[in-house]
């Protein structure tokens, strides 16, 4: 067991190393291939090790590797349960598709063997942060997911605009790791260890006050919202498009942005203790939702709009982990990454047949020219819109049905969260129609192409799991609710209406969809709108959030900075101690004049000296 | 058979610096001059191995007394503190040398000079008797001024006269503090002493310890630089050939750093434990200020100056904080700022060789040019960030950690370090190797040359390995750091918070 | 009695050749003024019993030191009269001022005590030779010899400044 | 009324006083140097009264010293001033004034 678990991660680790040595040596499909193989040699271990958990409730397993840090207890130590095994299958699956798939993206691609070490790096990065038994283990692993999604996001580093998306990315994530350390501070003064078991057995054992369950709490939704691009701190995913397609897909679509649900749900057991933050984590998970579907309605360039829409997914996602409904998250998550993959793994097929065209007013009627590519995404628009029986529906209904029993205020947040399916309905047929319908508004001289079967066939892979993958967990047959009751027996579940509620909640949520789907198939089937009002611009710039975080923090900052390191440091510090040097030659000059020349005036000076001496010793009375 | 291992490192690199000199032709200096340091390091590494890690006393320990009456004599040893600093002394003193081919003039005298250094350094860790501390320490000051003064930039002059005063300044402050501990303890101990081990009987008055601590405090904390004396290092570095400001940052720095250690936290407890506040708020400042000014520097060995201010306020937060965890972050991150920023520096005089610029506005590109390079310095400026699996990261961790107990408001003020470090070093990064090639200079350069190989592989691989596996070094360090506090616990009422008390005690202390 | 009348006649002697020295405008009166004044003191240590002291006043004092200033004032010339002008403006008041404050402390000195020290109870001392002698070769003889040599340096230093006169460099003073 | 050596003593001020006078109101660096030479007689004669109050020969002792300092201080001050006035042919001190600061 130790060894097969430690091989998951060894796998890609192997090949990071290898093709970052011989990257270019091994050359062009070489590279990719070993790439791909790696990821697929842990997917199948994956398979083999789950196995047992699926037929029976298999034990949690622990495989130590060494003593990492000494003075905290911290193990350098995975962790193989229900939870950790389901996303190393999501992620290593999904990862060995989008390396196929990279394969036929990059061809011709100088840094072809760099980029496939950066993928496996992002691997091995994201499978240590899932099997980690302890925080500083994930946040080892949390750290390096943002290290190789800066990396693969500048890939292209002679684009000056990814080489800033790059650093925008890893430095916004760095601010929610900020809230991560200080939660780790909180969490290791409370029980001295960061080990997953003490600390989960150590809140209930009630040594975990509610305010500082709550302080951790919070702390570590700062740092989920980092990692997952919430509200406020979103802002590097729509720049992060800046990288190659499949690097969207995967990183910032399937598996990285998802780091923030595990660990939501990862640590149950302290939002559990905490009801207050357990609230916020849903309301702002409500809140992304909602503010980003209404910005993806507005975006023209395809990568982007599935950008907001993965923020928006997210959103959904938070929602369910933040009203305890851990599965319906960790469903809706798995079901995420397929069809959001598979959405961009086709954009990126259609800007690959449009050689570099992202932009939708310049695409349409590219169904015929590219069939296969409009046939899954297709399957996928239906998925994410939530038209059952595709998989967008079982998990988004199930999460809305979770929401909805909660009943009070909650309900509100169902409200929200069925605009939200409205709205997001709507921006993914106007995407679809604007991409594979109506006339072609093709610049001259592009001629879109299908794409090599390379490429498709992952599409066709995704599509068939984005059909299948809503099945897992419906209500009829709730089997990835069994799958992962023991990871969270010890929290209480909320779990989704049954009976006359459940189908009424279903049948509302699917109207929402088809509303959606109506409005937009209206208003764009004859001809595209001209998109340019006030209000569509504001929606296209993120209402300029982006603009104002740039003007107030790197703006602001750069001034602030300005003005301490040239005005205070150099002439304040740095003048004091200079200008100790210039007074006392200034003080020197000052006393110059006393040497006058004249004898007599010496003469004075020494007889005045001798009668204050003497005036002196008068004073303390003779001598 | 107990062959003086201590005082052959301080003597070998003399001789080396002597042979240096008596050679005549100067292309023999360098190669003469880094055998030598190779021949010390060799003694190093078979110090470390012999250095049973799990004894917090002194070790090896040497001692002869000069002058009887005032029991000053040659008494060296070391424990978990110094031990790490001596072989890192050892292992940069050659990388330093291997980086300085571009010396031209004098070289004869530079390679001398820089061995003399070593031993100066060498010394200054080893001496546990105060007079000779203070004998190498002055030492130590003018082969650093000669190397900053002949070899330096251009406005070198300025350069080596601010860093030789201001150091001067804080040692003529310390030498009045070694006489006043030497003879205020004469009562207590029979005759005045200036032996650290004795010293270490003696119960100084809370009084008394404030002022010494004040006398060797400030001394220190210039060296360190602490946040108000900081202004020499960004000059000292800028000006400083490539060599000079590897060990300038890789080792110099750290000398204030083991002085507070070594003598204002064992020496003075009360005092040290009474001025925590103040010497955190300074810690903190330095590291958000350090870090603030970083980013907007035009220059790009300023940055990395002003990044040491950062990262050593880390250090030096570590220490104060008081408690195990954060003191051996303090110990260890002196390690490994020695280690990326040494790095760093070697890299930037790698690029000054080839444009002998160092504004970064004068860069773009680069990486299209010399991938290699990019990466080395990409792949430093992370573990300078504090990346997990890179040694920044295990210093910053325990450090951060170590210190919520005790100053929880502090802890969190220095977090917001750690982002900032990522801004100004991707930003520069940024600046100087993506996006095109602006500048036609840019366009011819060549990438790492073989030498340049052999001085960056040793490094990053100790870099990845103090990351990953950081035990051994950590319990080099913990039962020294270990005995301080014990120390610290019996003379003075602190006590060392207990990590994971139940969670009430922690509540009311982070309230 | 008669050391009152004595006292009183030499007191003023002396008070007048300080104040022709002070006040004369031809040096030559200056320099006869002081060596009145110090045929007075002279008279004063022998009716203090220090006739050794006195004797060595008159040859040494009176006689080679007056000398001495006389024969330099006849080599710089004694008719130039002094031009009064007063150039430095705070000299003179300042002077004064500093003069009689210097005065009003020794009178306030003065009430208080004289001398200080212990008296030594034996019978009056006299400055004969001998008791000088004595005094000189037992307990002052490091002193003595000190002074030897200072005589011979400043003979020395005397020499130096005629003889060594170099008169190649008559340099055009650069302040005049 | 017998003289008491306080009188003498107040003698010897009022002389040194002359002399201090003569010191800083007189230009011509002769007069200066014999006000010196007064000054240092008043306080010879101070010094012999303390002789003969304390019965002590200690005072005789110090004037005896003080006379041959003040002969070498004249041998050398007369021939510096001879010196300078065979340079400057003045003897007045105001104008010696290169030596300011």
């Amino acid at each position: 067991m130790d060894l097969s678990l430690s091989l998951i991660i060894f796998l890609p680790m192997g090949g990071m190393l290898l093709l970052f040595g011989f990257g270019k040596r091994i050359g062009e499909p070489g590279a990719g291939i070993v790439a791909t193989l790696a990821v697929v040699g842990s997917f199948l271990i994956a398979v083999v090790l789950a196995f047992d958990f699926i037929n029976g409730d298999g034990p949690a397993e622990t495989v130590r590797w060494f003593e990492w840090l000494p003075a905290f207890g911290v193990e350098a130590e995975l962790r193989w349960d229900q939870l950790s095994a389901l996303m190393t299958l999501v992620v290593t699956g999904v990862g060995s598709l989008i390396h196929l798939y990279s394969i036929g993206y990059m061809r011709g691609d100088p840094g072809f063997g760099r980029f496939f070490s950066y993928l496996n790096l992002f691997i091995t990065s994201m499978l240590i942060l899932v099997l980690a038994n302890n925080f500083a283990l994930l946040f080892v692993g949390w750290e390096l997911v943002g290290l190789s999604s800066y990396l693969l996001i500048s890939f292209w580093f002679e684009r000056p605009i990814a080489a800033a998306a790059g650093k925008k990315a890893f430095i916004v994530n760095r601010v929610g790791d900020v809230g991560f350390i200080l939660a780790l501070m909180l969490i290791f003064s409370v029980f001295g260890s960061l080990g997953f078991d003490t600390v989960f057995e150590g809140a209930h054992r009630g040594e975990l006050t509610v305010t500082m369950a709550t302080a951790i709490a919070l702390l570590l939704l700062v740092g989920a919202a980092g990692k997952s691009a919430q509200l406020p701190l979103y802002v590097w995913l729509p720049d992060a498009m800046e990288g190659p397609t499949p690097v969207s897909a995967l990183i910032h679509a399937a598996t990285m942005v998802t780091a923030g649900v595990y660990m939501v749900a990862r640590t149950g057991a302290i939002f559990e203790l905490a009801p207050i933050a357990a609230a916020t984590v849903a309301v702002v998970g409500g809140a992304t939702a909602l503010f980003a579907a209404t910005i993806a309605i507005a975006q023209r360039d395809i990568k982007r709009v599935l950008a907001y829409s993965t923020i928006s997914q997210l959103g959904y996602m938070f929602m369910g982990v933040g009203a305890a409904a851990y599965t319906a998250g960790v469903f809706h998550l798995m079901t995420h990454a397929f069809f959001k993959a598979l959405l961009f793994l086709g954009a990126g097929s259609v800007i690959h047949g449009m050689s570099g065209e992202q932009d939708m007013h310049k695409m349409g009627g590219l169904a015929r020219k590219m069939p296969v590519t409009f046939a899954t995404m297709a399957i996928a628009w239906l998925a994410i819109s939530g038209i059952p029986p595709f998989a967008g529906f079982w998990s988004k209904d199930e999460i809305l049905g979770v929401v909805f029993e909660r009943g009070g205020l909650w309900q509100v947040l169902w409200g929200v969260g069925l605009v939200t399916a409205l709205l997001t309905a709507f921006y993914m047929t106007r995407m679809m129609w604007l991409t594979f319908f109506g006339e072609p508004r093709w610049d001259d001289g592009v001629e879109p192409h299908e794409s090599p079967r390379l490429m498709t066939v992952p599409l066709v892979v995704l599509a068939g799991l984005s059909v299948v993958g809503g099945l897992v967990n419906t209500p009829f047959k709730a089997t990835l609710e069994h799958f992962l009751d023991p990871v969270f027996e010890a929290v209480h579940l909320a779990h989704a209406p049954d009976g006359s509620l459940a189908w009424i909640l279903a049948a509302v949520s699917v109207a929402a969809g088809i509303i959606g789907i109506g409005a937009a198939i209206l208003r764009y089937r004859s001809r595209v709108p001209v998109e340019d009002g006030l209000g569509w611009r504001l929606l296209g710039n993120g209402y300029y959030i982006d603009d104002v975080y740039a003007g107030v923090f790197a703006g602001g900052g750069k001034l602030g900075a300005d003005w301490l390191a040239f005005r205070f440091d150099v002439r304040g510090i740095d003048g004091a101690v200079e200008g100790i040097g210039s007074l006392t030659r200034k003080a020197g000059g000052w006393l110059r004049p006393l040497q006058t020349g004249f004898v007599r005036s010496y003469g004075l000076a020494i007889i005045a000296g001798a009668v204050g001496l003497l005036a002196w010793f008068l004073s303390r009375g003779g001598i | 058979m107990d062959f003086p291992i201590l005082s052959a490192l301080i003597a070998l690199p003399v001789a080396g610096g002597l042979a240096v000199l008596l050679v005549k032709r100067d292309e023999l200096a360098l190669p003469l001059s880094i055998t030598s340091s190779l021949v010390t390091f060799g003694g190093a590494a078979w110090l470390l191995f012999a250095f049973e890690s799990g004894e917090a006393g002194f070790q090896f320990v040497e001692k002869s007394t000069w002058h009887e009456p005032w029991g000053v004599g040659w008494h060296l040893g070391v424990d978990g503190i110094s031990l790490l600093m001596v072989v890192l002394t050892a292992f940069l003193f050659p990388i330093a040398l291997l980086a300085s081919t571009a010396i031209t003039h004098r070289v004869r005298q530079y390679a001398a000079s820089m061995l003399f250094l070593q031993a100066g350094i060498t010394g200054v860790f080893l001496s546990l008797d105060l007079l000779v501390f203070f004998i190498f320490w002055e030492a130590m000051l003018v082969p650093m001024y000669f190397i900053i003064g002949i070899w330096g930039g251009e406005r070198r002059v300025h350069a080596a006269v601010k860093f030789f005063i201001f150091t001067a300044f804080g040692s003529a402050l310390m030498f009045a503090g070694i006489l006043s501990l030497g003879f205020l303890v004469s009562d207590q101990l029979g005759g005045p002493t200036f032996d650290f081990v004795e010293l270490l009987g003696a119960d100084l008055t809370r009084n008394a310890q404030l002022w010494l601590f004040g006398a060797f405090g400030i001394s220190f904390a210039i060296k360190v630089p602490v946040f108000p004396f900081h202004t020499w290092l960004p000059d000292a570095h800028v000006e400083a050939p490539t060599g000079g400001s590897v060990i300038l940052a890789g080792v110099l720095l750290k000398l204030g750093v083991y002085g507070l250690i070594r003598f204002n936290l064992t020496l003075f407890p009360k005092a040290a434990v009474d001025l925590v506040p103040v010497l955190a708020v300074l810690a903190v400042i330095g590291i958000l200020y350090g870090a603030i000014v970083a980013i907007v520097q035009t220059d790009i060995k300023r940055l990395v100056a002003y990044s040491s201010v950062s990262h050593l306020g880390f250090v030096v937060l570590g220490v104060f904080a008081l408690t195990t965890q954060s003191l051996q972050g303090g110990v260890i991150q002196m390690v490994n700022h020695g280690l990326t920023t040494g790095l760093l520096f070697l890299l930037v005089g790698m690029i000054y060789e080839r444009r002998h610029t160092r504004q970064i506005s004068e860069f773009g590109g680069l990486a299209t040019v010399m991938p290699l390079l990019a990466g080395a310095f990409l792949f430093t400026a992370f573990a300078s960030i504090g990346l997990p699996g890179l040694n920044g990261f295990v210093g910053e961790f325990f450090v951060l950690l170590g210190s919520y107990l005790s100053l929880p408001g502090y802890a969190i003020a220095a977090t917001f370090g750690v982002v900032l470090a990522a801004v100004y070093l991707l930003w520069a990064y940024q600046r100087m190797f993506t996006g095109e090639i602006t500048v036609e200079a840019n366009r011819g350069l060549s990438d790492l040359s073989v030498r340049e190989k052999i001085i960056i592989i040793p490094m990053a691989a100790l870099v990845v390995f103090l990351g990953v596996y950081p035990k051994p070094a950590l319990e080099i360090i913990e039962p020294s750091v270990d005995a301080i506090l014990e120390r610290i616990e019996e003379q003075t009422d602190y006590v060392v918070p207990e990590f994971g008390s139940t969670g009430d005690i922690a509540v009311e202390v982070a309230e | 009695m008669v050391e009152t009348v004595v006292f009183v006649i030499f007191g003023l002697a002396a008070l007048f050749g300080a104040i022709t020295m002070v006040w004369a405008r031809n040096p030559v009166y200056s320099a006869m003024g002081l060596m009145m004044t110090m045929f007075s003191i002279a008279v004063f240590y022998v009716s203090n019993s220090a006739h050794f002291i006195a004797v060595v006043q008159v040859i040494v004092y009176a006689g080679a030191v007056m000398t001495l200033f006389l024969f330099v004032i006849m080599l710089i010339g004694v008719d130039k009269e002094e031009d009064r002008t007063e150039n430095l403006p705070i000299q003179r008041p300042l002077a004064l001022v500093l003069i009689l404050s210097f005065g009003a402390a020794v009178v306030v000195a003065g009430r208080l005590a004289w001398t200080t020290g212990i008296r030594n109870p034996l019978d009056p001392v006299n400055g004969t030779v001998e008791a000088i002698g004595d005094e000189l070769f037992k307990r002052w003889v490091l002193p003595f010899e000190i002074t030897g040599l200072l005589l011979i340096v400043a003979a020395a230093g005397a020499i130096a400044l005629a003889f060594f006169k170099d008169d190649d460099d008559a340099e055009v003073d650069p302040w005049r | 009324m017998a003289v008491t050596p306080g009188w003498y003593m107040a003698l010897a001020a009022v002389l040194f006083i002359i002399g201090a006078g003569g010191m800083l109101l007189r230009r011509n660096a002769l007069v200066m140097f014999m006000s010196i030479e007064l000054m240092l007689n008043a306080v010879n004669l101070t010094f012999v009264a303390a002789g003969r109050e304390l019965n002590v020969l200690e005072g005789q002792v110090a004037v005896f010293f003080v006379m041959v300092v003040a002969a070498a201080e004249v041998v050398v001050g007369l021939a510096i001033i001879i010196a300078v006035f065979r340079r400057r042919q003045t003897a007045s001190v105001d104008e010696l004034t290169q030596l300011r600061g």
